[in-house]
Parts: structure tokens; sequence; C-alpha cells
């Protein structure tokens, strides 16, 4: 017995669960109701109705992401900085709302935004307009910024911690005034945790599904929102394969373009 | 050579992290030109009064002056001076030309004289040929080259070396030693090096500052320090001593385990309790009959050189340094002259 | 100052993360049904999800399904480690590959894929489909809490084991097993805290039980009712403590 | 020793799930009589399930859907998961087709005979073969008079533009159809392409007005309750819910017609409990249980003695009891499988 069929279980694991489940999905994207191969369904994606679905979760989910980056960059900066890096229960903090449950947090941003909720309640008591906030996409982005966040400083503060301090003050020491140090030395250095959370806001955001309900009252059916849709209602499996197979694509392309862009896997993190 | 003008002074300066105080009231001054060494073992605080220096750290008390201005709020991008750090630093996303030209960037010279600038340090660190390279892709020698060609490319008034080599192996951290100090020579700027290997500190400074717990135990030449140690501390740190707690009976003679022996030192207190300080090779194997003190060889070890043995006399165990062996066991005597016996005050006093 | 400037900003931050949850917090002992008035102080809606049946029953799920897929993403997983660590670079680096792939897809298109192969294959979609759909997206997070400590443990501490006279299991057993137990016992606690959290790929691949995920969308769905703020309250606290475990550990920062 | 006890929870965590499987199993092995209930989301009194747990010792998994399109995916993909299911009367319809429902055994049922007449022998299942109506209700619109000009009673307020995010939607391809098919004079069953078309631009006009709020399914009620929006396309049941929340809020089955339903209680074919699940339907027919859920769910039992107990405002109450000549004007859905394509997506281009 060799020590690497301790392996062998795993590995049959994951072909049984991972490779042919996909496997599965390539399939029913490919064939029609009748089990024929055809490919109707990956050209129906191609429907102005769909681009339009897939446009608004893309479109959404960067401006999600934008603004992660650039909320959660200055915290993760500021949390590895020499103020804050000894404080690791701040750290924890600004984390733990990412292990808290995706709908629970939906669910009290829900209450939060409503015509009748909390924010429009105080807005009144303030005796200011009260704004109509849930149904519109700005909640559907609050919503999803506020999931998200976390997935964006984890990664990057990883990276700004790993960097060796003395590279810093080798730049300082070479010159560099702090802001030259952030924009020539630290950014380009913490890249690789910028991307990795870039992935890690990005994709999910792109397929989220629940919060467009919840927060969008239905008002935006993002990708996510369709493809559940077609598996769970409108009973197009076929064509709810196609859309997910689109959705494997996607993000097989843009992981292989992130290999590239950070080929040591420095920024993982979770 | 050296100006004897005080270009870096510290005066009283002081800096304390949590409880424990890294430098305790320290007063220095470096000349032009000078190569200065702190030596010390880790957490002596050289490396703090390196960081002070730099403008990383600041002192808690205390001034430290450049060309006689405190400099204590000059951010240590714009003072001249420049380090090349312990495990070098490198920037990692930059290749080899881009991290010497860094600096150079940063002051937005125009193009062809940086090239010609970064030619010039990758020849004196003799890397041509390097500048596409990454720096991840170099050996830990060929990074440090890098690291003191990005410093040297600034032409700072002062180059601070924090340990180096010490990621070096020997043969090259020899070689290394040599070419520092030429450069050194060559550019006529002030080094100020920090490193805890008391071999390179005498082989390169002009000026060694031995230092331990925050403290300057003594300046001085290389030669001066190693032959009249100020202190058992620095005796034992500084080549390897018999240190031997005695008492000064009067100017130019002391007591070792009760016997008498002749020395060359002065002016301290009748009877005073000293440390006495002999090196190993300061103390000659003789004869039985014919020496001061009478032993056995314990030990014998080869060192290249020379044979290290150890010689047991009735109340002490003797390093020794000869070039001739005797077999364990044997009897023989030993003989110290006057002018190889250093006596000291007893720790506590500087 | 800048110290200050720069905590008021990690402040609002903190404030823009927690003001949901705290004010689901307190209108979890609001006694009002509105969210907009203070009805006064009351324990009443945690006593009502004690009544609730569909969450207790919820809650069984999910626990139990968190415990038997950690349990048995653990085993497999650490075995998987230790096994990929003694293969040769090509296919353990296949094997990795792989098994990125339900830690990257997203989690809808892994729950599709389950969905749509227990159907092909004819397997009423409920409970043990959701196990096993746990098991599978857990699994590659124990692995790669593993792999670091196997890696950083020496190579021949195995050999050395069979030359001394161990079987290959008792070598993993005696040996291998704890040096790295740190790391199986991360890797064991992220799968629980993410079988627990786990809302979309059971929804695909449990249609009849529900875990306490797919009830909360249930009942948000339903509109607000203040015990379900009761509930996110434990369920925050119990997630703080989880972390605090795992923080402790220092795993955060370990996993890649 | 910190590493010991992890190790040991851990153990003990693996022991627990040994015993939870032995348990199980056990239980299996000592014939503990199970049934699945499939119903709609918040569409019974959970002390009735417990009630009939206690009574007969069967132990009852009730899981739930939330339209009835679901509820047919599911039945379809995970087949022998569900015994007593709940679907609305064109499923039904649907289903008897498909052959997927069990001919009941009214023997075992003998309280379908407190059924009001017009529930016995519906078009869908005329011979009451294969269900046995569990409730009914209409189709209408909530509204808050506070909101709104006056009274309301076309479907044409819902497309008013003096209403800007005002009107709830339902996410629910036939009702939302089906509303907006009896506005422009359609049958609520029309499949054409020249009606789909004109709903579909009504539907698209609507939503560009702004006029929309949400397309939403059980969260509409409370929402209205909360003052959400100005009115919304609810079942009658959920509106009565909401009034009974909200005195202030109307509830009203337009001029123009609507739909009628019925939510049965069907066996399905491949049932493992078949006995059970008759047992089960029997149990939720009797008056005094048809009673308390009809209190919590709110909508229109179908039990003879239930509606005898209606008190003066019940029946005045349009959501419960709909006038005879407003039923008259309001239809059943009937099964159109064939043609939801032509459905699926216009509804889509809707949403989108």
């Amino acid at each position: 017995m060799k020590r690497s069929w301790f392996a062998y279980p795993y590995s049959l694991w994951m072909v049984i669960f991972t490779i042919a489940p996909m496997i599965f999905v390539v399939y029913f994207a490919l064939t029609d109701t009748s089990g024929a191969l055809s490919l109707s369904n990956m050209a129906a994606v191609g429907q102005e109705t769909y681009l339009k679905i897939l446009w608004r979760s893309l479109y959404l989910a960067l401006i999600c992401t934008v603004i992660c980056l650039l909320l959660g960059y200055p915290a993760a900066y500021f949390l590895a900085s020499k103020d804050f890096n000894k404080n690791q229960t701040l750290f924890v903090l600004i984390l733990l709302p990412m292990w808290m449950n995706f709908l629970l947090r939906t669910y009290a941003m829900m209450s939060l935004m409503e015509n009748q909720g909390i924010i429009n309640t105080l807005l009144k008591a303030m005796g200011l307009e009260p704004v109509r906030m849930i149904g519109t996409e700005g909640a559907v982005l609050v919503g999803m910024v506020y999931n998200f966040l976390p997935f964006m400083v984890l990664p990057v503060h990883t990276s700004l911690k790993k960097m060796d301090q003395r590279v810093i003050e080798a730049a300082e020491d070479l010159g560099a005034n702090p802001a030259q140090v952030f924009r020539r030395v630290t950014l380009p250095l913490s890249m690789p945790g910028v991307i990795s959370g870039v992935t890690m806001v990005f994709m999910p955001a792109v397929t989220t599904f629940a919060i467009s309900r919840l927060l969008g009252s239905g008002n935006f059916m993002m990708f996510g929102d369709l493809i559940d849709k077609q598996f769970l209602e409108l009973n197009n499996w076929h064509f709810g394969s196609s859309l997910s197979l689109i959705m494997m694509a996607l993000i097989i392309i843009s992981i292989s373009l992130l290999n590239k862009a950070d080929p040591k896997g420095e920024g993982s993190a979770i | 050579m050296i100006e004897d003008t005080h270009l870096i002074e510290l005066k009283g300066v002081s800096r304390t992290f949590g409880t424990t105080q890294a430098l305790k009231d320290i007063n220095l001054y470096i000349r032009k030109r000078e190569f200065v060494t702190l030596l010390g073992p880790s957490g002596c605080g050289k490396t703090t009064m390196l960081r002070i220096i730099g403008g990383f750290e600041y002192a808690d008390e205390g001034q430290v002056l450049f060309e006689g201005k405190d400099i204590a709020n000059v951010p240590p991008y714009k003072r001249r001076i420049n380090t090349v750090f312990q495990k070098y630093a490198l920037f990692t996303h930059l290749n080899v030309y881009d991290n010497i030209a860094f600096g150079l960037t940063l002051k937005k010279m125009p193009k062809d004289e940086i090239a010609r600038r970064v030619g010039r340090m990758l020849r004196l660190v003799k890397m041509e040929g390097y500048e596409k390279r990454g720096v991840d892709s170099l050996s830990g020698g060929q990074q440090q080259r890098i690291a003191i060609a990005r410093a040297l490319v600034n032409e700072p008034e002062v180059l601070l070396l924090d340990e180096p080599l010490g990621a070096l192996d020997l043969k090259l951290r020899r070689e290394m030693q040599l070419e520092l100090k030429s450069m050194q020579q060559q550019l006529g700027i002030t080094f100020i090096y920090v490193t805890h290997d008391q071999e390179e500190a005498l082989t390169m400074s002009d000026t060694v500052v031995v230092m331990n717990h925050g403290c300057i135990q003594q300046i001085g030449d290389p030669k001066r320090i190693y032959d009249e140690p100020k202190n058992a501390f620095v005796a034992d740190f500084i080549g390897e001593s018999n240190i031997i707690s005695g008492v000064m009976i009067r100017d130019e003679l002391c007591e070792m385990f009760g016997q008498e022996f002749p020395c060359v030192d002065e002016g301290f207190a009748p009877n005073e309790p000293v440390d006495i300080v002999v090196r190993p090779e300061d103390v000659m194997v003789v004869g039985e009959d014919v020496g001061q003190l009478t032993g056995e060889v314990a030990s014998v070890i080869f060192k290249g050189v020379h044979y290290e043995m150890m010689i047991r006399t009735e109340a002490f165990a003797w390093k020794v340094h000869s070039t001739t062996m005797q077999p364990v066991g044997t009897r023989v005597g030993l003989t110290i002259v006057p002018f190889n016996i250093h006596i000291m005050h007893k720790a506590g006093g500087q | 100052m800048r110290k200050t400037l720069r905590g008021v900003y990690l402040g609002l931050i903190l404030f823009f993360l927690y003001s949901p949850i705290a004010v689901m917090i307190v209108l979890s002992f609001n006694a009002s049904r509105s969210r907009a008035k203070w009805g006064g102080f009351t324990f009443d809606w945690y006593v009502r999800l004690t009544q609730r049946s569909d969450i207790l029953q919820a809650l069984w799920v999910t626990l139990t399904v968190a415990v038997i897929a950690t349990v048995l993403a653990t085993i497999i997983g650490t075995g998987a480690a230790i096994g990929i660590q003694a293969m040769k670079k090509r296919p353990a680096s296949l094997i990795l590959k792989v098994s990125y792939l339900p830690m990257t897809m997203p989690d809808i298109v892994t729950g599709v894929s389950l969905m749509l192969m227990f159907v092909f294959v004819n397997v009423p979609l409920g409970y043990w489909t959701m196990v096993m759909a746990h098991i599978t997206f857990d699994t590659p997070y124990v692995l790669f809490s593993v792999l670091p400590k196997l890696r950083q443990t020496d190579s021949n501490l195995y050999e050395a084991a069979l030359d001394l006279g161990c079987t290959p299991m008792q070598a993993v057993r005696k040996v291998i097993l704890p040096e790295i137990m740190p790391g199986v016992i991360t890797g064991a606690l992220l799968s629980f805290t993410m079988s627990l959290d786990d809302f979309i790929i059971s929804y695909f691949t449990s249609y009849t039980d529900k875990n306490l995920s797919m009830v909360i969308y249930s009942a948000a769905r339903k509109g607000i009712e203040p015990s379900i703020y009761a509930l996110s309250t434990i369920m925050f606290l119990v997630v703080l403590a989880l972390l605090i475990v795992i923080n402790k550990r220092g795993a955060l920062e370990n996993v890649s | 020793m910190k590493k010991n006890a992890l190790v040991s929870i851990l153990a003990i965590l693996l022991a627990c799930c040994v015993v939870m499987g032995c348990a199980s199993a056990l239980a299996d092995s000592q014939k503990q009589r199970t049934l699945t209930v499939f119903n709609w989301f918040d569409y019974i009194d959970e002390d009735v399930i417990k009630m009939f747990e206690q009574e007969t010792g069967i132990k009852v998994t009730y899981t739930n859907f939330t339209t009835n399109e679901e509820m047919f995916v599911k039945l379809e993909k995970s087949a022998g998961s569900y015994d007593v299911i709940f679907p609305s009367d064109y499923i039904i319809e649907r289903m008897i087709k498909e052959d997927m429902l069990e001919e009941l055994d009214m023997s075992k049922i003998p309280n379908a005979a407190n059924l009001i007449d017009w529930c016995k022998s519906p078009d869908y299942d005329p011979e009451g073969k294969y269900s046995v109506a569990y409730m009914w209700g209409t189709v209408g619109i909530l509204y808050d008079p506070d909101q709104v000009d006056g009274e309301i009673d076309s479907w044409g307020a819902l497309f008013d533009p003096q209403y800007k995010y005002g009107v709830f939607m339902l996410d629910s391809i036939r009702d939302s159809f089906g509303v907006c098919l009896r506005y422009l004079g359609y049958s609520l069953n029309d499949h054409s392409e020249e009606a789909l078309d004109a709903v579909k631009d009504l539907l698209i006009q609507q939503k560009n007005d702004n006029i929309v709020a949400g397309y939403l399914v059980d969260e509409t009620k409370d929402k209205m309750v909360a003052g959400e929006a100005a009115m919304a396309v609810m079942w009658s049941g959920d509106a009565m819910y909401a009034i009974e929340e909200n005195e202030n809020l109307r509830y009203v089955i337009p001029k123009e017609g609507s739909n009628i339903w019925i939510d049965g209680m069907c066996v399905l074919k491949n049932s493992q409990h078949k006995d059970e699940a008759m047992e089960f339907i029997n149990f939720l027919c009797r008056p005094d249980i048809a009673a308390m859920n009809q209190e919590y769910i709110s909508y229109c039992s179908p039990i003879q003695q239930v509606v005898d107990g209606y008190d003066e405002e019940q029946l005045n109450q349009p959501a419960l009891n709909p006038s005879a000549e407003t039923m008259e004007n309001c239809e059943f859905f009937h099964d159109i499988t064939e043609f939801m394509e032509l459905y699926e997506s216009r509804w889509m281009e809707v949403r989108a």
C-alpha cells in the first residue's frame, strides 16, 4: 500500500461529485428535451432578454467590486499599518460578518431600507423627506457591497501584512515620499491581494441570487435569479444548464486570466 | 582620508520599547568617510541605532545631528542617507534595473542619466548584464550586490548597512567584506555597518563601536579594541580570551590564584578587585619546571593554523593557542609576559 | 492625527457592517412587531422561536448535516492531503486544480450541477443529497488547511515510521496525524462553519429537507417576523464564538 | 491539552452521528409510519400537524413551495420524495393528464363529505376522484385607501402612472398574465399570440412608467400591512391576513372579472405512504381542523361547517365571501402547458 492511495477516496469523490456534475451541465446545455444534440439552448442565451440580464449582472457586479475595492482597500491598508496591526480584535470584527449567513445580513438590510423602515423612520423623525430605497438598483448594490466587502478586505489585508516592512522603508530610504511609496511599492506589491479580492467579490456578485429579490423587490433580475428561475420555476433545465455553462466559462476565463496576473497565487486567502 | 569633521553626532540618545530600554544615553560621533561598525550581540541596540540614523525610528531623548543640524523631523526620504537592509528588501515587482533606478526616477532625473548611473553601479557591483532579470531569480550574493547598488546609486553621504552579509555563506562573505571595504574607499563616503560578527568588524572598520544592553562598551580602532579591551564583555566578545577574577596589588603587579604576576597596567586603586584578560595566543607553553603555572593538557583540537588546547591548572582551565601540539595528559608549564596581561575594572563601569 | 483619521474611517466601515446587525439584535427584544417603534423589552420572540417547529426541524437538519459532512470531509480531505503529498508533481497538481473548482465555482453552478446529477440518476433530493453536496464543498477546505501543515513536516517522517516497523495505516495514525492535527482541526472548523452557513447549494440539492438558511429564505419572503431577528441574534453569537475559536488558532490567514 | 479537547469534541460529534444513524435505522425497522407533505409556504396551522402526529403516531415531514410551477418541477425531478401535495386546479388538471395522481379511496376520506357542493366536483376533476379541495379563493387588488384616490374597482388602477412605485405585482406567470388578460377583455386561459403580446406590452409599459414597486409573492402581504405601497395584486387569503393586521386595507375583485381557484389535496402515484396520505387528507377535512386552518391562513375553506360558522363581519368581507355575481364573473385557470412557452418568453421579456 502506497501513501498516495490515501488520496484515492478523495479522487473518487471529486470525480463523482465535482467532475461528473460539470459534465452533466455540459450535456444538458448541449441537448434539447428529446436528448438530441442541439445548440439551440446555447443560442437562446444570445437573445436580447437574456443578454440584458447578463449585462445587468456584470455591470452591477463590476460597480459592486469597484466600490468594495475603494472602501475595502483603505480599510485593509489601515488595519495592516503600524497604527492598527496590533489590534487583532478590530480585524476579526471586520471579517466577522463574512461568516454570517448572507440571508440574515440581507434581511437586516431589508428592514433598514424599506419605505417604512428604520432609515426612513429616522429621516422622517428628523423632518426630512423619506427616500425610496428598497426596490431600487441602489438598494441591490448596497446589499451586495454590504455582503461582499469583507471578502475584499481579507485578501488585501493578507497581502499587505505579508509585505516586508523593510521594503517600505527601503523605498522611503531611496527618497520616496509617502504617496510615492504607496503608488510605486505598496500598491504594486499588494496587487495579488487586490486580484484575489476582486475575484472573491466579483464572482459571487455576478451570480448572486436572492439579494436582488429581497432588496430589489424582484425588479432587477440577475443572472443567478435567472438560472434559479429556469430550473425551479420554468422547468427548462436545458436552458438553465446553458446559462450555467456560460457562467462556468466566464469564471474559468477570469480565473485563468487572474492566474496569469498572479502566477504564484500569493493573494489567495481562504 | 577620514576628515575630522563630525558628520553625524548622537547626543544622549535613548529609546525605549515598552519596558525594554533599547538605547541608553548614547553619545557618539561619526566622521566623514569613516567606516564605522556597530558591533554587539543581538538585542544590544545596534540596529535601533542604525534605524534612528536612517529615520525609521525616533529617539525618545537626545539629539541626532547631521552636519550639526538636528534631523529629528527630517523624514527618511529627505535624508542624504541610504540603507542596505538586512534581507535586502528588494522590490520583487521590479526587475534589477528598475530596482536600482528607483531612487533616481523619484528624483525625476533624465532617462539617459539614469541609464548611465545604473550602468556604472552595475559595473561597480559586477552585475552587468542582469538588468532585465527579476530579483527573485538572483542568488543571495547577487541580491546583496543589487541592494548595495540600489543604495549607492543615489550617491548618499552616508550608507547604512544592517547586517548585509548575514545571509551569505562564509566564503562569499569574506569576498564581499573586502569588496565593500574597497568600494567605500573608492567612493569616499561614510559607511555605518551593523554586525554581530566580530571578525567582520575587525576586518573592515576604521572604528568599531562595541555595544551591549543598549550601552556603548568601547569605541576604538580594531587593533585597540582587540588588544586593549576596556572590560570583560569586550574582551570576551572580541576574540577568545581567558578571563580571570583577580586583584590589582599595586601598579604593574596583579594577583591571580594567589600568585603574583607582573603586568604593565597602572592607575588602579591598591588591592582593587579586577578582571584579568589573557588572549589564548598569549599563553606560552613551556617546560613544566620553568612555567609560572603548571597544568595538564586536557584536550587538543586542531584548528588549521594552530592547536587549541585546554590546559587545566589547579584553579582554572586555560584556553591556549599554540602551533606546537602537546599530547593529552602531558604536564606543562605556562608563562604569560607582562605586556600580554590586560587588567580591567570589574564590569559595571564603562 | 493620522491614526485618529484612520480610526474614524475604520469606525465608519464597522458602523456600516454592524448597524444592520445591531438593529436586528435590538429588534429581537422589541415587544412591538413594528420595526419603526419600540414597544418595550421582551423575550417573547425567543420563546416563540422555540415553538416554531419548522425552525427547530431546520436547526436539527442544519446541525446534523454539518456534523456528518464535517466528519466525513475531514477524513476524506486529510487522507487526500497525505496522499497528494506523496504523489508525483503532475497528478498532484491535477487533483489540486480540480479541488479548486468547487471553491471557485459560484455556489449556484455547483448547486445546479449536483442537482442535475442527482436527478439524472434518480436520487430523491433530500437530506442525504444535501449531505453529499456539503461533503463535496467542505472537503477542499480541509485539504487546503492540512496541506500547508503537511508541507511543514519532515518529508522523511513517513518513511522513518515505516522503517521502524509501522504499517502504512499506523504510520499515518501514529506519526503523521499528530503532526498535522492543528491543520486538520482548522479544516474541520472551517467545514463546519461553511456547512452551517450554506444556503445556495443546499437550496438546489435538497427539496424536502430544509436547513436554517432555507427556512430563513422562506421567512424573509413571508415578511419580517421578529422571531427571525431572535434567530439571527443567536446565530450571530454562534458564529462569533466559532470564529473566536478559529482565530485563536490563527487559521484565518493560513488557509490558502 | 487543548488539542486533545478538540479531538475529543470531534470524536463525540462522530459518535453522535453514529447514534443518530442507528436511531433512524431503528425507527425504520420499527415501521414508524411517516408522511411527507408538500404544501404552499405558510399554508397550514403548524399546530394541526402536531395534532395529526399525536393522534395518529405518523411522523410528518412538512415542506413547502412558493409557486405551482416550482412544485411541479420538484415533483417531477425528485420522484418518490413526496406523498401529499397541494396543487392548484390547473396543475391538478395537468397531473391527471400526465397520470401522476393516485385515485383517492373515498372510503378512507369520509370527511370529504363535508365539502360545499360546488367544490365537490370541480371541472378540473369532474368526478372528484383525484383531489379533495383544501382552500379556495380569488385574485384581486388589496389597496390602502389612504394612498389611492377614491375606490378602486378596475384592474386599470394597476396601470395608472400616478401610483409611482405604488403597485406590487405577483411574481407568478399565470396570475400576472391572467390579471392583464381580464383587464384587456380576454379569457384567463387565452394563449393567442395577439392577446399575449398585448399583455406583454401592457406589463412593460407598466414597468417603464415606474408604477411597479416589485414582483414578489409571499412578501407582499407584510409589505402592504406596513404600508410599503398603495396596492398589490393579491390572493384573497393573503389579503384577508393583511386586513386582519391592518384594518385600513381593502380588498376588491375588479369589475373586469378575475380568477377563482381551488387548491386541492392529492396523493401522488409514486407515493410510498398512500394510506397515511389519505388519513392526512381526511384529517384536514375534519370541521374543527379546517376551522383552525381557515383561522390561521385566512383563505376560504370549502368545508360547509366552517362556512356556517362565519360571523357577520366575515360574511361581508369580499376576500372571504365574494358575492354570487362576482363569482359568476370569475374564471378558473386551465392547463395550457403546451402554450406555456409563449407565456414564459414574454414574461422573461417583462422581467429582464
